[in-house]
This record gives C-alpha cells, structure tokens and sequence, in this order.
C-alpha cells in the first residue's frame, strides 16, 4: 500500500491574508508542514479537517492544492462560509488532519499554448501547474474576480506567465468578460484550455469549448462529503448520462466527457 | 493489549465490534489506502440491486448542524459487477464482508438473496428495509410489521447458510413491533438504525438542498435516537442488535454496548476521516483496559437503568 | 424596515412570526431582563397541568451533538398558580399567551381547556398530545391517529372561543395521519414538532445521563427532521401550522416559512442565549429586506420542489 | 427594567495560565471587559457562551464570578472539557457573550468568624468573597486540591486571609481531608460555613453541619442549560421535597434548606 493518499495529522505554520480583508470577503493562505504526501499533480486537492470542526461541521473541506512542496502545503482559501471561517481563524500550532493529494488533475502539455482560464479563487491550483510547468514561456492567463486584486495570488503568477486580469465589478461586466473569454477560447482552440472558477464560468467555458472544437478541461467544485469516492454524494453526469463521483474521476474533466448542468 | 474485543455473532465471528455502514465506506477499496482492512470488525457495502442503479438527481448530500442529509438513491453498479469486479479484491477471508440489498419488491429481494448466498466471500446479507430515499418500496417494507415479517421470510428462504440481518428504520412510531415481526420472519440479526427522514431548504434561491426534496439524516445529531432504537430494541428481542448512527469514537462505541448491541456500524464518521474506522478500531481496547472492562460480553447491556 | 412581518392565525393576529417553544422560555418572566416581551409574535408557557407537577427526577438534560435531552417530567405550578402569580404579569394585551396544556387523559384535558377559556389572558390553547416524559398519556395520544382526534374533539368543546393547536409528535411512522385526524376533530392550528425521543449513557457510570432513561431530543440537531414534518403537514392539511424544532436564527425562520409554516417557536436556541428570540424577531424584517420579501404571505410555501 | 443579568457580548482580554497546564489538567484566567454589569454578590455566576461554540455545544456553560470590577470581568476556569477546552484557547479579542451576575450568593456577615471550604475551582468565588470582604481578618480558608497548588489563585489568597491548603494526592487522603473538615466544622460551629467544590465535597460538608449544628452554605454545580431559570433542568430538591432551581434559587444554599442527594 502506498502513502498516497493516506491521512495525516499536520500542523498550521501559517494563516496569512493574501490582502485586504473585509467583512464579506477575505482570501488567505494557509501554510502546513509536509510530512511526506505524495507528490501531486497541480489540480489536485486535499481533503482538510481542523480539529477545530469537533462535530459540527461535519465535514471535511476540499482545498486545491496551491504548492505542495518536499517541506511545506499551501492552501489558498477564501473564508466564505462556516467551515472556511474557521480554517482562516486557525494560529500556527494548531492541529488538521488532511488527506491526498486527491483526484485527477489537469493535463500538462509542456509543447502545447496552454491558457488557465480563473475565477475568483479558482486561480488556487494555476499557482502549482505554473510553479511545476516546464515551460511557463507556452502558458496564459485569464484571471476574473470581484476582490480586489491584490486578495489573490496574480502578481506572483504574473512573474512566472502571461496573466491578464478582469474586474467584474457591475453585472454589465459580466458579458463584457465572457466575450473576454470567448476570444481566448477561439485563440487557443488549437492548444489546451484549463478552466477553475466558479460554475457558471465552467458551463461557459464548455459551451465556448463545444462552439470552437477546443479541447478544454475544467475542474468542478462539487459538494463532497468524503473526497475518496465513497459517498456517492459529489457525483456528475457523465457523456453517457451516469453519474461518476467528482472526487476520484475529477475534480478535474475533460470537457466532452460531462454533460454538464446548472445544478451541482 | 489485554482487552479481547471479538464479538460472536450468528455464523461469524469479528475480531472487533467495529463495522463500516452501507454506503458509507464505498466497496470498501476506496478506503484501503487509510488502513488495514482486515483490522475492522467487518465491511457492510453499499446497497446492492439486481440491477444497476443510476441514483437519484444532483444535489444528492446537504450539511445539517452535526449531521448531514442523503438521498443518493441507492445508485450502484448491481449485484454482478459487484461479484466480479468489486468482491475478490475485498480480503474477505480475513474480515467479513456484509452485501447491503436493496430491491423494490419481495421477490426481487429473495432473487437477490439467493444470488449472493451462492458467494463464499460473502459473510451475511443484510436487508435494508428501511431506505428513505427510493420511490418504490424502500422505507415502506420497513414502517409496518407484517411487510417486514413477510420480507424477512423472503430473503431468509433464499439465504442458504448465510445469516439475515434486518436494518430497521427509526421513522415508525414502535421499532419494537417491527423488530419483533423481523426476528419472526428470521432475522439472524437487527441492524438499528438507517437514517430519519428531514430536509433542508435554500431560503435564497427557494430551492430544496436536495434534488430528491426528502432525504436521510445521519451522523453525531440522531446518535441520541439511535441508542434510544438499540436499548429498546435489545430490551424486546434476544437476537443481536447492530448499533449504527452517529458513531464517532471508541466511545460512542461502548455506549452502544452498553445499551446492548453486540456490535457497530461507523457511516458518516468515515467521511469526518477516512481513518476513522481503523482508528476507533485501535483505540477501543484501550479504552477497555482504561475502564478495566475484560470483554465485551461482560459490558454488554449492563447499563444501570431502573 | 419595510418588510411586514405580520402573520395572521385564527383568533389572533401576531406582529411577527418568531414565538417561544413551552417549557424552554419558563413562565416568560424569566426572560424579560433580557428584551422587551411585547416584542416578540408569541409566548407558549411551560405546560400546565391541573394540579402541580414535582417533574422527574435529577439529571434532567443532557448535551448532545447539536442538540440536548430533557426529561423534565412537566414540572409545573399547575394551572391555578399560573393564573393567579403568574399570567397577570405578562403583557398579554400586546402579545399573544398561548397556555399548553397537560394532562393524563381526555376528560382531565377538557377540564384544563374549560379552566384556561375563560381567561381573558390566554390567546390560545396549545394541547401537548406528544410529551415523551411522562408515564401516564403523553405521547401515546400523540401517536394514534383515533385517540389525537378524540382528543382534540374533547378540548375543543371546552375551548369556547379560544383557537385550539394541537403539537404533534415526531415519533410516528406517519405524521400526516396524525394531522390530518387533529384538523377532523376540530384542531385550529397544528404545531410541529415536539422532541424525538433519545437517550445518552454514561460508559463510565453505566448509568442513563437522564434518570428517566429516555428523553426528548431537541435544538439544531432536529431541525432538518421538523422541517420535513411541516413540510409534509402543510401539503396535506389547510390548517395553519407552527414550526418548531432547531430553530436559531432568522434565516432559520425563513426555511420554516418557506416549507409552509405560518410562525415558528424558538425552544432549546433559548438556552444559548436568552435574548435569542427577541435577536431574531429583531433580525428579521432586515433579513426580509435583503431577500426583497415583502411580507410573509407571500413567501410562505413557495418552495420549488418538483 | 434594571440591566441586571442582560445579555453582553464582552470581548476577551486576555487568558492566562493560572500554573503548570498539563495534558490532562489546566487552569486558567480568563479576563473580558466589562460594559456595566450590575455590581455581583460573591457566589454569584454568570453564563458564558463564546462565539467560537457555533451550534456545538449547545449550552452556555456557568462560572463563578472570581473577581468583577467595574472595568474587568475575571473568571478562573479549568479545563475539564469540550467546553472549557474552548473557552481555554480563545485569543484576545475574539468574542464572548455573558449574562450575569445570577443566582444568590454567598452570606456576608462581616462580624462573624467565617471559613470558606474549597475543593479545586471551587476556589473561584472566594477571590471575590475575600476581595470584597469588609472584616478579612474574620476570614479562614481551607483548601483541599488534587492539581499542584501553583495551578490555583491560592498565594493570593492567602495574602488577604488564613489559608491552608491541603493535598489529595492518595486515596489514602481522603478520609483525612475528611477529618480535617470535620475540625473545621466543628471550630466554625458557632461562625459561618461556605463551601464550594466537587459534590462529594459539599455532600459532606451538609452532613458534618448537621452533625455540630453549624451554619453551612454550599454553591452546587448542577447542570444548567440556561441559567436563568427557563429550562427546569438544574433543579435540587428542597427541605419540602419540592424541586426548585439551583440557578436562581441558588447557587448557594443553605444546607438545611435542601435535601442534599448523591444525583445530580
Ligand atoms: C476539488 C475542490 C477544490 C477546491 N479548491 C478550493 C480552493 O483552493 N480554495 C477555496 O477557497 N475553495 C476551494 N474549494 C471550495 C471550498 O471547498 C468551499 O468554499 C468550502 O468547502 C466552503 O466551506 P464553508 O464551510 O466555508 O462554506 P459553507 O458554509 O459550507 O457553504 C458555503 C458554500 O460553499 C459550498 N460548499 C460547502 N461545502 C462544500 C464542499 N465540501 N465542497 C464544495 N462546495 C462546498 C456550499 O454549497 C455553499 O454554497 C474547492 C472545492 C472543491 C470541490
Ligand atoms: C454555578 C456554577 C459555577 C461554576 N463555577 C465554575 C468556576 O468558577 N470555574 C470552573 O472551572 N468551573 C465552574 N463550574 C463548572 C463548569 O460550569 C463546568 O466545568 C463546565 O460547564 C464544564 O463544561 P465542559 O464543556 O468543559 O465539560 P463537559 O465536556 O460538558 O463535561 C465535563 C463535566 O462537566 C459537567 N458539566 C457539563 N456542563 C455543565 C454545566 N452547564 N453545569 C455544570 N456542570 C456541567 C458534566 O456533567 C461533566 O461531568 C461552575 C458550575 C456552576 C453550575
Ligand atoms: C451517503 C450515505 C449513503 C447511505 N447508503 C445506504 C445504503 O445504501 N444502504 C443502507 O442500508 N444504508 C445506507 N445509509 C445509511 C447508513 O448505513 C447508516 O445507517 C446511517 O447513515 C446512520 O449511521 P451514521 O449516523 O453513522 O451515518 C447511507 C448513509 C449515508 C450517509
Ligand atoms: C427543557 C425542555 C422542556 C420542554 N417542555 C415542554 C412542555 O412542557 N410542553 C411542550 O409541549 N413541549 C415542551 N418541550 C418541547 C419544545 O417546546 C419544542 O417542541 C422542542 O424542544 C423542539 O424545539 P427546539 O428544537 O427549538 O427546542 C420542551 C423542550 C425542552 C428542551
Ligand atoms: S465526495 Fe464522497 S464520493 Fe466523492
Ligand atoms: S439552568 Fe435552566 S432553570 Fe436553571
């Protein structure tokens, strides 16, 4: 049996804001020991539990994994709910249990134009697949968000690639940035298209994929209870109309293998 | 180490009392890189049908306050594929493995039966009479004795050596009367409980949180409910009761016992961790030798009650 | 504030939907110091009984994941002492008093109903036909469908003209049943739910964490089980019903209001803090104004499920 | 409509251990500010519920009040518990709801030679009662603990007062702490008793009162789920055999007011 996957009991070394930090919003990262995961392929995730959860919440959270490296895990996190409240409050010192890496990531195409497309913290697992790309001088990206930039990571990944960035700040963005995407997707319909963000951008960005014959993956952010395939509860229609569970098949997917819809 | 855990149970024998609950713990491989299989008491799988199962619409799972909500509907590959391609990798002569069925009437459930009597690596059959989550049959065998007497007899025919566990719903106004009517039919054992039917709804978009409307309560919230079910039940019938609901540590394990189960069921703890079961299965003789309990047969059902 | 938080219910009209649960807000008195009374859409009592109750005994409660066990036996100063020490010092005038009444069969219920009508004070009667903590009655009333109705026919001739809720119980196999044979026997508004029934050992004691073994289960953990009974008693009867069961927070409020129900009562949320409900009655119209809800009428039941 | 017992939500100080903090043992201070709570009568609690509790637990949980000045709320808590486990690792700043001063506490009777029986915490109130005391030097103490004596506020008490501190270390020193309270009653016989500790403590403190005909009051700590008096289940049984609750009726009671059982 390998260590893949196993489940660790880490340490918090870290939570630092990523910028400003509001009442509504606040994006941080979260630094933990690594004592030997797996190595990973960037857009994996971890499955992460903070002793602090007790029994309530009773799940785990997942988290892409940002930058795993031989000494050190990085989560980005945006503290948007209970569970991530929770996790952005955490003091160096305190215990979390984690397990993974876990799913499938994105493909890498070292030859191949590739653009990230990025919504919002969706732009967590681009910060691995450029830190570990062999030749960031053939990657792109496209960055959404509605924080203000500096609550996310794009200045460092602007060092490392090509990097764009689209404020949404009025719903009249909104057609403006998917016209933005519309070019990018027709642009690169002969490379490799990766899209994280939100699912709206990922049923965009299928439907551009489908209208240019890009090939194009995107990475879903299901509810997930477990992250190991055993709950049944993640799951996502397949092309062939079964549902295949999203935490060991995915999170990662190639466009044409889903039959994707709004509900999730 | 001095504790002995092993618990005897009609045509078996676990090492521990410590369980996985359908549809919890997948096929059971999905956990192998989080431990020792062979550890465990013993692997109940996810509900089998004769046929595959698609499963209900998504959203399938919500978080409730210490629990969550199902309504996964029984999706799974079907009875042959598990044979095939799930079962000879699960180490069964070390741990015994429990198939979970699931079918819409009585005759598809003794059909069931009788294909998975046949397979030496298969330990019992447990019946889920009591799943809320399927249109068609499901709970209702389970709410009404003379339904799950009758089923009982059904799957009990057709089971060859293999025992019969009945898994009883807690959403009926008198488990008793059901578990009675089951061990009449011939249940072997009584598994307590499958989950309470609630709901949780998005006041924002007006939407339920589950595609299905209904679903399945489960975890640390209904553990209350579930030992109130088992030391009811352990008081009224004399075969062994499987405590399940709830549990999250070694224990919640002894209280179980406690109450009278002869063993347990970890389900939505193994999504907390997916270590969870190895770990309580460890950590229980410890705690054992901290209480200065010898054996479990010595502990069970002695709560000073009355 | 522009949202309309009023709701009307038979024989009253409440300025908010958001009332306390009996037996978790004492006689009322005991929260004034921490809000102004009047403020608040209701107050159901502890539940009285003819004569004066002793309750159970010691330990009463427990904490559970999410939730506590009572069995406080209904304890109380009996209907007499009510009346006289303390009713008069509620401001009933501004906001509705429901008493809840108990007692051990129909005749005695009838005689309480006869005793509370005629009380100026006493906006409503709620009949508690689902005490889990009681030897004699209680939730046996609660679980046939015959009796439940016999029942409500009993207290409603002694009612006059005070509105009669029957509480329902949750510990049935069909709650709809129960509802529906409530409304047949003259039942005026329907509450749901009261407690599940549970229990929680001591593995170290051996002992029951309540000296009455089983008790009743409530706060956050039930509420996806509340839920779903008012969802399902509000498709089947007309009558208006009353949520409660978990609810601690106005967004809480909402989820009820949604699945159906007129108002809800705050029962174990409080314990957690005893300005609780005057925070969420409070809450409320501004949480309405961020949904762009503009009165309740129109939000209610407007789920889209199916 | 006095402001007595309203809800507040104060905001942490500070926590600091009061000793040694072992893994199976810890004290602590636990310091809010305090916004106007009505001046406290020693043995007089407050209910505490710190954000960080969510829905899990549910319960409040109740302390003595150890020390209250008008711009300071101090609590001594031990660690015992996934409650007072929380309540231990807040940080400054994070916030916490309390409503207070409840309960009656303690007789004062400045004039009359007075003894105060602690077991364990149950050395809180008696910071305040010593603190406030207008005649200290008509004040004993009698401490009997299990932690080291470093883990208690005992060298500060015995600044203000007679103090003697006693070990329980072996089962053996059990019936000799026994014996040593037997003494004390006796000597106190004609003064004022308070006691306030584990059960077992204040079961025998009753029936040594009864036995010298003293005057003895002892501070329970029944269960409490609200603390105001809503719930019914704190409740103890009165010389009448009727229940009434120890939340408003006591804490501290008389002895002889009470028909002292070993359940609670
Ligand atoms: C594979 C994967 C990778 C992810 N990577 C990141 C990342 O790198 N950084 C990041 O900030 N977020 C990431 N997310 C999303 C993150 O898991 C959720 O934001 C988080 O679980 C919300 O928890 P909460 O308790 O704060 O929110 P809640 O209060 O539980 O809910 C807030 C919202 O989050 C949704 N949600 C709740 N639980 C889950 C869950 N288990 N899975 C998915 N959605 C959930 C709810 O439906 C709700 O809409 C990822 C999700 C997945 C599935
Ligand atoms: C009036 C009063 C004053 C108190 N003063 C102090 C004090 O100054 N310092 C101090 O450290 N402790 C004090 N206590 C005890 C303190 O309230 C409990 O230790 C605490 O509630 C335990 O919470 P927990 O979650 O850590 O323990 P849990 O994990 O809940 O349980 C540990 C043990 O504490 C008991 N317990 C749990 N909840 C309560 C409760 N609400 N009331 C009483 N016992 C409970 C349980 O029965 C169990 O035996 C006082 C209690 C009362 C009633
Ligand atoms: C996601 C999920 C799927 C389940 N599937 C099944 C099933 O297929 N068959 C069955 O008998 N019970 C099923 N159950 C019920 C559990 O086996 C168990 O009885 C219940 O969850 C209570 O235990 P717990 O609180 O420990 O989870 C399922 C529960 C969950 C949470
Ligand atoms: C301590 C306690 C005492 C209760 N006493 C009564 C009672 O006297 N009569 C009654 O009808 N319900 C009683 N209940 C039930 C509540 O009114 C309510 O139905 C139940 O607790 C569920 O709501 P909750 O989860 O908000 O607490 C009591 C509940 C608690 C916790
Ligand atoms: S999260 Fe459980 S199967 Fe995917
Ligand atoms: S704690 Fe609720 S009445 Fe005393």
């Amino acid at each position: 049996m390998g260590i893949s996957g196993a489940c660790r009991d880490l340490t918090i070394l870290s939570v630092t804001p990523a910028g400003p930090v509001g009442a509504q919003f606040g994006c941080y990262y979260l630094e933990m020991d690594n004592p030997g995961l797996d190595p990973a392929v960037a857009g994996q995730f971890v499955m992460v539990r903070p002793a602090a959860f007790g029994s309530d919440p009773v799940w785990p959270r997942p988290f892409s994994i940002c930058r795993l490296t031989p000494d050190r895990l990085t989560l980005f996190i945006q503290a948007c709910g209970r569970g991530t409240d929770i996790l952005c409050r955490l003091a160096p010192g305190d215990p979390v249990t984690v397990w993974g890496p876990l799913g499938q990531g994105f493909a890498l195409e070292p030859a191949v134009p590739t653009v990230m497309l990025a919504g919002g913290v969706g732009i967590a697992p681009f910060m691995e697949y450029a830190a570990t790309h062999p030749a960031p001088g053939n990657l792109s990206l496209v960055f959404g968000h509605r924080q203000p930039l500096s609550c996310y990571p794009f200045a460092e990944l602007s060092q490392l690639v090509r990097a764009e960035a689209f404020e949404e700040k009025t719903p009249d963005d909104l057609p403006r940035f998917i016209s933005r995407l519309e070019k990018t997707v027709a642009e690169f319909a002969g490379g490799l298209i990766l899209a994280c963000g939100p699912r709206p951008l990922l049923l965009t960005v299928a439907r551009l994929a489908r209208r240019y014959g890009a090939r194009a993956q995107v990475s879903l952010e299901n509810r997930m209870a477990c992250g190991v395939g055993g709950c049944l509860g993640c799951v996502e229609k397949n092309a062939l109309g079964q549902y295949v569970q999203t935490c060991t098949e995915g999170p990662v997917f190639w466009v044409d293998e889903l039959s994707l819809s709004e509900d999730a | 180490m001095s504790a002995d855990t092993a618990v005897r149970l009609p045509g078996m024998r676990a090492k521990n009392p410590v369980m996985t609950a359908s549809g919890t713990f997948g096929y059971g491989m999905e956990f192998a890189p989080y431990g020792d299989l062979r550890r465990l008491g013993g692997i109940v799988v996810k509900g089998l049908s004769l046929k595959p199962r698609t499963g209900n619409a998504m959203p399938r799972i919500a978080e409730t306050p210490c629990g969550m909500l199902n309504a996964i509907g029984l999706q799974n590959c079907g009875v042959e594929a598990f044979l095939r391609d799930k079962l000879p990798r699960l180490p069964f002569k070390d741990t015994p493995i429990i198939a979970n069925l699931y079918a819409c009437d009585a005759d598809e459930f003794a059909e069931l039966a009788g294909v998975l009597a046949a397979e030496e690596g298969v330990a019992a059959l447990e019946v889920n009479i009591s799943c809320p989550n399927v249109k068609a049959g499901g709970i209702a065998f389970g709410q009404d004795p003379a339904m799950a007497g009758k089923l009982t007899e059904a799957v009990k025919k057709r089971a060859g050596n293999k025992p019969v566990w009945v898994k009883l719903s807690p959403n009926v106004t008198d488990i008793v009367g059901i578990a009675r009517a089951a061990v009449l039919g011939g249940a072997d054992v009584l598994t307590c409980i499958n989950t309470l039917t609630g709901m949780a709804v998005d006041i924002r978009s007006r939407k339920p949180r589950l595609a299905n409307v209904i679903g399945g309560l489960s975890g640390p919230a209904i553990k209350p409910v579930a030992l109130r079910c088992v030391w009811q039940v352990c008081q009224a019938v004399s075969a062994p009761v499987i405590g399940v609901g709830g549990v999250s540590s070694a224990e919640d394990v002894l209280e179980f016992i406690l109450v009278g189960a002869h063993a347990v069921q970890i389900g939505t703890a193994n999504f907390m961790r997916p270590d969870m079961a190895f770990r309580i299965a460890e950590r229980l003789p410890q705690l054992m030798d901290e209480l200065g309990i010898k054996d479990l047969d010595e502990y069970r059902g002695t709560l000073l009650a009355g």
